[in-house]
């Protein structure tokens, strides 16, 4: 067992750092020009510090899977406040889908405007009747002559008023039974037909859209994978989907915060950090935090060495959504009257930031599979439970 | 032997019900959230014509001289409907008044209080916590200085009812000299806070007030207790619905034993629990005022948690949809969030309660 | 709301105290004579105070139901150590069974010496493979002549070993749909063929047996309701199982001695219950305890007017093994190393006493319908949510 | 980045399991609880046979020279068989001579303790909690007066490392002049604890332990947190095991939807904890001392809570037959909670990490 990382990777390590130190000399922060991030983003990729995972014909930084070198990058990069790849649904689910399942011109056409930020995706795959069970999508796709004409509804649509192309999931084959009547297809986003009206959250935000669809054509080239296949193609996304990383991260900075607010909040005049019941049950969350980070360093290192990280990747995200929930909670006793307000514009934010955290740790237990269909993989899949029709696991059964 | 409400009591909530069911729809809430101006006032006078102002106000100052029970249901009514306005700090700030005014005071203001001509909010914290008598630090001086904060619905008062050192309390009427109200953006933006700033404000001492200012956070805590009940219990309600209506999978979700038992150990927590704020209140008139207080404490901080676990689930339960703007289960978790907190967090009123349970 | 009771109420309360105090005269921890308490009981049931239920000329006290004055005589017999009713499955279970779908024959014969402590029942429900599901209960009674020959084995038979009785349903209709099969009959367990063994439990306790019956016999006319009728029979007792009053004064009891406990075991060198983290859990588990006092008086109120006491009446189990849960979780953490040591023959128990109820709260979510289907009947009956088949209530459906 | 067990500790856990299998079935470790005489003797030989016992010990005293990591993985093995005996205070007596004996000591003890021709076990604490070298009262003298409670397997052990004021240590043989002994009631009758009085009874000091008692302490935290992880692994498989083969209402009860959801929420809480002992027993080598009782006190705080939360699902789900005494289920259950409050209930050694953490 060691906790550091090897000769061989701290000298990548020190290789990145000399990297960072000529190449991106903006102070934290300092707002560099666009011209200058894309200068910046695509001497990485040459460097092969970007965009690991894509070929160089295609733009990409093409380099063995390394796991522990992926972690250096994004430890160092964020340190440096340098710019990571270009973050969305395009090049992190789009991007390995083409990859994986893509024709050659479509790699071409799509994979390096991608990831050089030109082409700029949503993903559209829930609609209304259709949350956690997307075989019962009903967004129709009819090929007339050459082109697929389709119409329907796409809701949960995140950042779509930004984006300039769609990949979809589109019942193209009526008479199929539900999982095979689905096909993946490739829309731009801007022609007539297309109406994208944003979803206002609950904290107020609105990342969300519904985007309509009426008579939208997209060239019948333009789908990946075979017809009736999209169920199928989308899936194939599901390995490229986690950033354990990130998450962890995003964990230990929650309970930071956390633990800041009970120093600085008073309670019987003293530092809330000083009760005993606070300081219990923030001792209760380092455990649950340090689970996290533990779980975290197994799955990579079985990952670093080719092997499947197995129950533990599904544990995942039920595991980051019941900490979000616990912090949520205390935090809601920790704010005190704070809880009361929300950010305002103009308003220097307190401690009622918090309130946003509260909020948005519901959306975590439902977007991306809900806590329930988490539960349901977990015990079919995961312990080997027999599987039930009427327990879905949002997968074809 | 009787614990339940009387058939008045269901028939007036009932009336209530009737009311709010047309004018306190969720667009109608969602819309106060929006507005620029506050928002009470839509439902303030349906309110009191319905003879709400009044329930709790002595008979010979045009009230009904009932007793908090019997406003804390319609609390609970009005806790379904996530009514906007300041019904609870009213009533706070007409028990000081009738408990600790003066028979003048009492007959210039409590008539007024009871039509609801007149409406009154409570300014009692001046930073973090410090909502119970004990806590409260403003000078007792001819005039006013300094400032409170997390004061509902001040802009729309015509009084406030300020706590001062010592537990004593006065009143501050509308348009007061160098009265100064500063917006807060409130997360429950149908219950819309302030901070008051007092300047060489003139104010009217209630000379009785002090005695009781216990029992007039007391009402608070009772009333936020029925509120949270009775949101909680429609969180329950919606869900159930909702379970019962939405199809995945080729099923009502509600067809899912994981949803069942998620809605049925929700049910557990709240269906049995009105008792805890029905006792409450009929303590406060009819136990002595320590044993009153207990209850009080323990309602508040028994049903306001279970309040906010209900909300949270209920939007849980919907999924996507739950966590949108638009179908204002929001407003429940919202709430759920503002009686949690307002007068103080459970973890403190339990902390309390050991203290008068002798522990 | 009024929590005293009436004037009516009060004056039977000092009319059973006078009672009490001109018949029971025995110190509370004096041990009278099996004559004495016989008699006792005779006298107490004549007066209408005990069996109320129950018809004179079945050695009842026949009296209108009454709530709040059964209540009272619980209250005042328990404060004066006077004995109540005869306990068990056949005063609380076969009797009122009995007197609602038995033949007049039968309740001559056998409502009297149960309530006089003749008769001691047991219950033969459970088999091994049928726990939750009673429906597929496999022990066989087959019509020989005048007499139903039975095979089988019952399960979870509590004190079999003192009864002399025991009604068991038993499936004697091999041919009908599940339901439908079964037969409530009532067995004399003197004679060859009846084996009982008892079952050790987790605790130590032996309170449960397994019955083996081989051809055992009864008599034809020893059936409680028709062929194949036993399963509805059993249902109407559901509504005579329950004793609210008790499970209040075991909570209350129970609660009570926590807080006992936590006044007696240091925490840092003072009374555990100085600690703040101790306060607040015995304060929310106060909270959990007044909930269950006034849901209690709420039930008790409608019953006296006559009206349905609801969902609230279902909820009660749940609720109550929730607390004993929370209790056992509490008291783990306050006995401190005494959770470390049980009780034993001739030692002094001390705080080590709290392990059997901690070890006790997990039969109060199993015995007597698993606290999973007790959510189903919530969810179901309760909350009015769909029906399935697949989510057994432990009810025909 | 090498965050896992090594082949070769997997290889030895399947080694000790295969032996256990065999050896440690429910119908064995039951007959240990109603065994007369102290049961940990069968098991005992075997696992000496496999050189568990001189794991840790230095190679020249005729152990392994491993780390408490290497010992760790195995408890986390017997723990997944409720194995009886003092395995884990047999190691803490080693670690306390190899690091607190002089060397004539380690001479004379150690080999035969790696062998496990001896056995030992530790006394710690003198009455309601004091588990750790700052609770110890016991005079230092000559020798030892006074008692020490809950000792495993006190009757079985060749010495007695007892823990004395100001956190020094002492060892007494087997048999010492005015050492007596009481046998306690114990829940978990796989380990059975005494009350053990010494009354002018000779000891010898351990001269360094007095700077390593809590190094010591710390030894017992990882593995008791080690024993809880393999425990509460195996609750699960027990319980999935079950579920698959149980029918009612003619189906799998692991077809419920409620029984798949309950075990997932199991999983997650008890699957991706085992890095916190890992962690733990790693620092105990390889990291400062400080650093590495923050870890042991909340790897043992957090993973024996998780063991008695799956132990108590176990039982539940397996419904009546769970209740029974045979089906043994309750090993679990009973040896859950003598981890979890040996050593210290899990919220003190939270209020320890809290304090370490200078919160």
């Amino acid at each position: 067992m060691d906790l550091h990382f090897s000769p061989e990777h701290e000298t990548f390590r020190q290789e990145i750092q000399a990297f960072l130190s000529t190449n991106w000399q903006f102070e934290k922060d300092a707002k560099p020009a666009p011209e200058a991030i894309k200068a910046f983003r695509q001497l990485a990729t040459e460097q092969g510090y970007l965009y690991r995972g894509v070929p160089k014909n295609y733009g990409g930084g093409e380099q063995p899977a390394d796991v522990l070198k992926a972690q250096i990058i994004a430890q160092e990069f964020r340190r440096a406040g340098a710019p990571t790849e270009v973050l969305g649904v395009g090049t992190q689910m789009l991007v390995p889908t083409l990859l994986e399942c893509g024709e050659e011109w479509q790699r071409e056409r799509f994979v390096r405007k991608t990831i050089e930020g030109e082409y700029r995706w949503c993903q559209g795959y829930s609609e209304p009747n259709s949350g956690s069970d997307l075989a019962s999508l009903r967004t129709r796709g009819e090929l007339v002559g050459d082109e697929w004409v389709i119409n329907g509804q796409k809701v949960w649509t995140s950042y779509a008023r930004d984006a300039n192309y769609m990949f979809a999931l589109v019942r193209t084959e009526p008479e199929a039974p539900k999982h095979a009547g689905l096909s993946y297809l490739l829309i731009d986003l801007n022609q007539p037909g297309i109406d994208i009206r944003p979803l206002k959250q609950i904290n107020g935000g609105t990342e969300f859209n519904e985007v309509f669809l009426e008579n939208v054509r997209t060239p019948a080239s333009w789908i990946v994978g075979p017809r009736g296949g999209g169920w199928k193609v989308s899936r194939s996304l599901l390995k490229h989907e986690r950033n354990m990383i990130g998450s962890l991260d995003r964990s230990d900075a929650l309970f930071a915060s956390l633990l800041g607010l009970a120093r600085r909040v008073q309670r019987d005049g003293a530092p809330a950090l000083q009760d005993s019941a606070v300081r219990d049950r923030l001792a209760m969350l380092a455990g649950h935090l340090e689970v996290q980070r533990y779980s975290n360093y197994i799955q990579l290192t079985r990952e670093s060495r080719g092997q499947s990280a197995g129950l533990l990747q599904m544990l995942n995200k039920l595991s980051q959504s019941n900490f979000g929930h616990l912090v949520a909670q205390t935090s809601l006793d920790l704010v005190q009257n704070d809880a009361l307000l929300t950010g305002a514009p103009g308003r220097k934010l307190g401690n009622e930031r918090w309130m946003n955290q509260y909020m948005g740790s519901l959306a975590s237990s439902i977007a991306g599979g809900t806590s329930n269909i988490q539960r349901n993989i977990i015990a079919e899949r995961g312990l080997g439970l027999p599987r039930d029709a009427a327990n879905p696991t949002g997968e074809a059964s | 032997m009787n614990f339940d409400l009387t058939d008045e009591q269901r028939a007036f909530q009932d009336s209530i019900a009737n009311y709010l069911n047309d004018a306190c729809t969720i667009p109608a809430v969602l819309a106060t959230f929006e507005a620029q101006s506050p928002p009470a006032l839509q439902y303030w006078s349906g309110l009191m014509e319905l003879g709400v102002g009044g329930l709790t106000i002595p008979e010979q100052f045009g009230g009904f001289g009932l007793e908090l029970l019997d406003l804390a249901a319609v609390v609970e009514t009005a806790g379904r409907f996530v009514m906007p306005g300041p019904l609870i700090e009213h009533a706070m700030a007409a028990y000081a008044i009738s408990l600790g005014g003066t028979e003048a005071q009492q007959a210039r203001w409590l008539p007024d209080l009871a039509s609801g001509r007149l409406r009154a909010t409570v300014a009692l914290t001046e930073g973090q916590e410090g909502w119970m008598p004990g806590d409260w630090h403003m000078p007792c001086d001819d005039t006013l200085n300094g400032a409170k904060h997390y004061v509902p619905d001040a802009l729309d008062a015509d009084l406030i009812v300020v706590g001062l050192s010592g537990g004593r309390m006065a009143v501050v009427e509308r348009g007061a000299n160098g009265l100064e109200l500063t917006a807060l953006p409130s997360l429950d933006g149908s219950r819309r806070l302030y901070q008051v700033t007092f300047n060489a404000t003139p104010a009217e001492l209630l000379p009785a007030a002090q005695e009781c200012a216990q029992r007039i956070c007391d009402v608070g805590l009772v009333l936020l207790a029925a509120d949270a009940y009775g949101g909680a219990k429609r969180c329950i309600e919606m869900s159930v619905e909702y379970a019962r209506q939405r199809v995945q999978f080729g099923q009502q979700i509600g067809k899912f034993q994981a949803v069942k038992h998620q809605l049925a150990d929700l049910a557990v927590e709240v269906e049995p629990a009105a008792g805890l704020y029905w006792y409450a209140a009929h303590a406060f008139d009819h136990e002595r005022p320590d044993k009153a207080s207990k209850a009080a404490a323990l309602a508040k901080a028994h049903l306001t948690d279970v309040y906010t676990a209900a909300s949270r689930r209920m939007i849980e339960l919907h999924g996507g949809i739950g966590y949108t703007w638009e179908l204002g289960a929001h407003l429940w978790l919202k709430r759920a969030v503002f009686d949690h907190n307002y007068l103080g967090r459970p973890s403190l009123h339990r902390a309390r309660y050991a203290s008068m349970a002798g522990w």
